[in-house]
């Protein structure tokens, strides 16, 4: 019995764990490990029109339970993307979403439009909502209506299903939402990091070059679970939910709370195995609490009676 | 090959104030290419304190399959890290990154090793193989003060070894790059503190100088490009280094510090 | 050397630890544990013009290195605060800053208007962040033009400084801090919680009754540094820092990031002695850091070369 | 006097499926008033977890300054805990709460203890001194399974112990409440979970019958109202008591569960 396998738009998976956009690089890195046909997917790595190098650093500092991190979208600049990584991925039988990111909207644009090209690319991330850049990302992502028109755009080139990551810095998490789902989004992705900054006790200034930072780990898990609660309730699309992921109890956590799929991004830091960990224990975790398919868990904190999950594979 | 390894602790002592040195089995010890290489210590079984610590490794037996790293206890990872005792076992994920390039200097030649503080340890394995090759080793170790100290006979057995305190306390008073003008070498290996490694790389910008850098971590492998450092000579500016694994070593010229 | 006694407005502190409000009671309790002389002051449990009893239970969770609760403002009522706790207190040399709550803004006039005749009460703290009851309280703190006019007429009635609570569940926190200063604010208190849930596994479940709870605790620390640090270089308010401290590293944190002197909430939980001990730990560790006052430490991460801080006592 | 201290383990171990009796030295057992008070344990010196767990007491000895806790390891906290060995210390906060009012039944009256699961260790200590008063003490226990049973034999040392399990692998298939129907009594005292406590509320409304009530704590000594729940006969509904500073044993009619 296959408990694992989900189907959202544009994405049949064969489990529904992925690693995190910028936790994992382009994948060559952790392929060193484990083999990445475990993965249902992998988010790569930002990708923006141009090589960029990103923040100065030290562009990570730890809190409790938690992390901070201003990488600020280094990334090889979409050529190197669609040239070197996405076809050294596609050995791999692992859809790939691609997290699409920029400054201004055409920037958004060109890459989504290029990057959906590749065939190995089954989706979009859309991230509106990185902290750590000084233009783009945090307008697209705190302002409804900035973000449905960017939406839009870019729903009109690509030729995949776009997922919107959405910023959890913001004050209603469900106009954002709604925002862009009427801006044509497929699905949404969330939570992004919030914005943090730890001092050094000892120089008296910040630790990050940056000075802010995006805080993820399992001190935002609460955080991201009240949010995807809140929005699998009002909104059609599909949620792939991501905020301190460690274990395989937390995937039904998150399901529980209204995701379809999740992303685990800091705890491939802590565990570097986490993934193919999680993929393993799930099975066993759902025969023993019952359930047939892990899609029945879906949104079972606010259905009554444990009716039956809407996005059921 | 990079492990993820539940090492049991072979011993671990206090060996100057706040600086441990801790020996480990491990399978991946056959897997250690180079000196200078580190692993990534997972310091507690929880979330909180969450990362990793790297730790350089400072030397290695592939007989016993053990290999031995010197710390100091500093934040909370490490002062966790120093709780435990021989027997216990510790998630360790290694060896990762490039180490010291042995052969990049010849038998007869003469290598001086420059060590700032918690800088000096990847330099013992060093050390070992560059004698064992035949190299003439010198070494510079700083220091704050006499009770940080340590090592300073081990290094001894392979040559040459000049110890300096900032605060005159033991050994010569000053910083090692004072001590190092007098000296005549064909190459220097170096880790510790940036202004110090900063320092080295202007000065002898004519020789042949590799430096280990330190920066904070978040993967340890090279995919969440939290360690970068801008390539040198790299008019764009975009090109980088991932301390991770590209390094931690490089080539002086290789990095902007 | 005294290096801790603060002056803020209506405030003449020993020492700027306190007490945060809803995790001391009245002070009762933690009498039975230590000399509620040691507190620098105490801010009370919110109050409400009637009896409240609160939301259903439970009321906690824990959730990594934090907790969510959902009290729901349960309190005495405003007469028996004034009558009963606020007399009790008055044996101890320690000024008091009520907490003030409401639905309406009638009411949170009523309560500051009373409240603040209290000899012992020096200060208000205006609670509009309360993020566990459905009416007001997130209203009052989400939205800068209603927290600007709640500001305002709560100063016109009461006779002892008022300091606003912002709530973190806001997009612009710059915002919000400049609405209550133009409001007439006297100062800042920051943060209170942030809106999270935890699901049980076992249950599918919210494990609060109210499902959603406010997060407290060191996970949420980055993010009140964060914004202590964004509201300090904007407003001329000073700041009473809170969020996750528990220990005097922490404090010293808070005052490098913008605070004028600080409250602990949860970790009072943890460690009931942690108020006194961290009172006695900050000379030593100001020492250490060569301070000759605990004022010298406020704003220093953004202060160039360490310039006097603005709000020394 | 509530005290917080650093306990020290006199013994540790397991003594049912996932039950664990553990037994400290603590200054403060000289506090201590009644069988039924708990105490708060701070589980890991880290923060996370972060909150003390409540256990009960579950006996102790005022003469050797000891005290024995019996929990089930459950979560994150009893798992830590249950990890820790003699000689090691653990910080206590305690004695809190009130308990069980011995003094409510007389010398020769037959006294009922109902206990479910976890809720049965509070009664040890009450049994040992109903029974060295001279009141006739009967046990009714509920468990889930053979495995789960523990205490049997201390517990029929001061009188009859009926013990029934859900799945009847042990003694009397069922629940509590199905035996107590046979039993006679002059009061009950019982702890355990809600609907156990609920039904013997309701059933036995004109008997005299104490309860302890669990409920999920913050701070433990009544500041954060966490624990509270609402007053029996209250048309305000705005009455409540708190569980861990005015319980967690209440007179049945006095609370609404
Ligand atoms: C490649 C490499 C090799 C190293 N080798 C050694 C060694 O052999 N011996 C030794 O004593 N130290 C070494 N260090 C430094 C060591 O990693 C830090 O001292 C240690 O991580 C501090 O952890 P903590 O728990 O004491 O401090 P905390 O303050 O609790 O650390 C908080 C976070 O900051 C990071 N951090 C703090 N200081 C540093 C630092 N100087 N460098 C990198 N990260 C830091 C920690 O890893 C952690 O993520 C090395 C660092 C690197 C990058
Ligand atoms: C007054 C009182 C006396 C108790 N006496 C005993 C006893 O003698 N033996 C025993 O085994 N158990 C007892 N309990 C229950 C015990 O407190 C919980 O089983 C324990 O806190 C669970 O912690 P955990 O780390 O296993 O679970 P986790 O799931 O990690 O706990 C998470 C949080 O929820 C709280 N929590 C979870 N379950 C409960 C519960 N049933 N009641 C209260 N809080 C809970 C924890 O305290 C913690 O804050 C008592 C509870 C109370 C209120
Ligand atoms: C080091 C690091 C880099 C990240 N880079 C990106 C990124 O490039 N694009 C993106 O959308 N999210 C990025 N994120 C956010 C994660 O994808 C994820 O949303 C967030 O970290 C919460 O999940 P976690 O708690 O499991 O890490 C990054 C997070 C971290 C820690
Ligand atoms: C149990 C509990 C009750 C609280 N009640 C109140 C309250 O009545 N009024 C208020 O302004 N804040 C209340 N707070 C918020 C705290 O005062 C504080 O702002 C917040 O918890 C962050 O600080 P901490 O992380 O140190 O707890 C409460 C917090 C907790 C944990
Ligand atoms: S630590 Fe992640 S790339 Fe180096
Ligand atoms: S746990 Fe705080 S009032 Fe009972």
């Amino acid at each position: 019995m296959n408990r694992l396998n989900v189907e959202l738009p544009g994405l049949k998976l064969k489990n529904p764990i992925m690693p995190a956009s910028g936790c994992f690089g382009f994948g060559r890195e952790y392929s060193q490990l484990y083999d990445l046909n475990l993965l249902g997917a992998i988010m790569i790595k930002a990708t923006t029109v141009e090589t960029r190098f990103g923040n100065p650093t030290p562009r990570v500092a730890e809190t409790h339970a938690g992390m901070l991190n201003a990488i600020g979208l280094q990334n090889p600049g979409l050529d190197k993307v669609i040239s070197e990584e996405l076809p050294w991925l596609s050995q791999y039988n692992v859809p790939i979403i691609a997290n699409v990111a920029g400054s201004v909207e055409e920037e958004y644009v060109e890459v989504a439009r290029e990057i959906s090209k590749s065939p190995n690319v089954h989706a979009l991330e859309l991230n509106i909502s990185c902290p750590n850049v000084k233009t783009g990302g945090i307008a697209f992502g705190t302002i409804p209506e900035v973000a449905k028109q960017l939406t839009r755009k870019v729903k009109e080139v690509s030729e995949v299903p776009v997922y919107v990551k959405l910023s959890p810095n913001v004050t209603n998490i469900v106009e954002m939402a709604k925002a862009v789902e009427a801006g044509g989004a497929d699905g949404l992705s969330m939570i992004n990091t919030l914005v943090g900054m730890k001092i050094d006790i000892k120089t008296g200034k910040p630790i990050l070059a940056n000075r802010t930072g995006g805080l993820s780990g399992p001190a935002i898990k609460p955080i991201a679970i009240r949010m995807i609660y809140e929005v699998s309730q009002v909104t059609n699309l599909p949620i792939i939910g991501m905020g301190g992921i460690q274990s395989a109890e937390d995937v039904i956590e998150f399901f529980y709370a209204g995701a379809s799929a999740v992303a685990v991004g800091t705890a491939n830091f802590v565990d570097p195995f986490v993934c193919p960990s999680i993929i393993e224990q799930l099975p066993e975790l759902l025969e023993k609490l019952g359930f047939d398919h892990i899609s029945e868990c879906t949104g079972r904190s606010w259905k009554q009676n444990g009716q039956l999950a809407y996005h059921r594979s | 090959m990079i492990t993820k390894e539940m090492c049991q602790i072979v011993s671990h002592k206090e060996i100057a104030a706040d600086i441990f040195e801790l020996t480990v089995k491990a399978n991946f010890v056959g897997q250690i290419k180079a000196p200078g290489q580190f692993v990534h210590i997972r310091v507690s079984n929880g979330w909180d304190p969450l990362l990793r610590r790297p730790i350089s490794i400072s030397s290695f037996d592939k007989k016993k399959n053990q290999f031995t790293m010197i710390y100091r206890k500093e934040g909370k990872g490490t002062q966790l890290l120093s709780q435990l005792d021989t027997g216990e076992v510790v998630d360790i994920l290694g060896p990762l990154g490039n180490g010291f390039p042995v052969g990049e200097v010849d038998k007869g030649q003469i290598a001086l090793l420059v060590g700032g503080g918690i800088g000096v340890p990847p330099l013992y394995e060093l050390s070992k193989q560059l004698t064992e090759k035949g190299v003439i080793v010198k070494h510079v170790f700083g220091f704050q003060s006499e009770s940080d100290v340590f090592y300073e006979k081990e290094f001894s057995n392979y040559g040459e070894t000049i110890v300096t305190t900032v605060d005159g306390s033991y050994g010569v008073k000053g910083l090692v790059t004072d001590v190092i003008k007098s000296l005549s070498f064909d190459c220097i290996f170096t880790c510790g503190p940036t202004p110090m490694l900063r320092a080295i790389k202007q000065e002898y910008s004519n020789k042949k100088v590799f430096l280990s850098i330190e920066e904070r971590m978040g993967c340890g492998i090279g995919a969440c490009f939290a360690c970068v450092c801008k390539t040198g000579n790299d008019p764009s500016g975009n090109s980088y280094k991932k301390i991770c694994s590209d390094g931690p070593v490089f080539r002086a010229e290789e990095v902007l510090i």
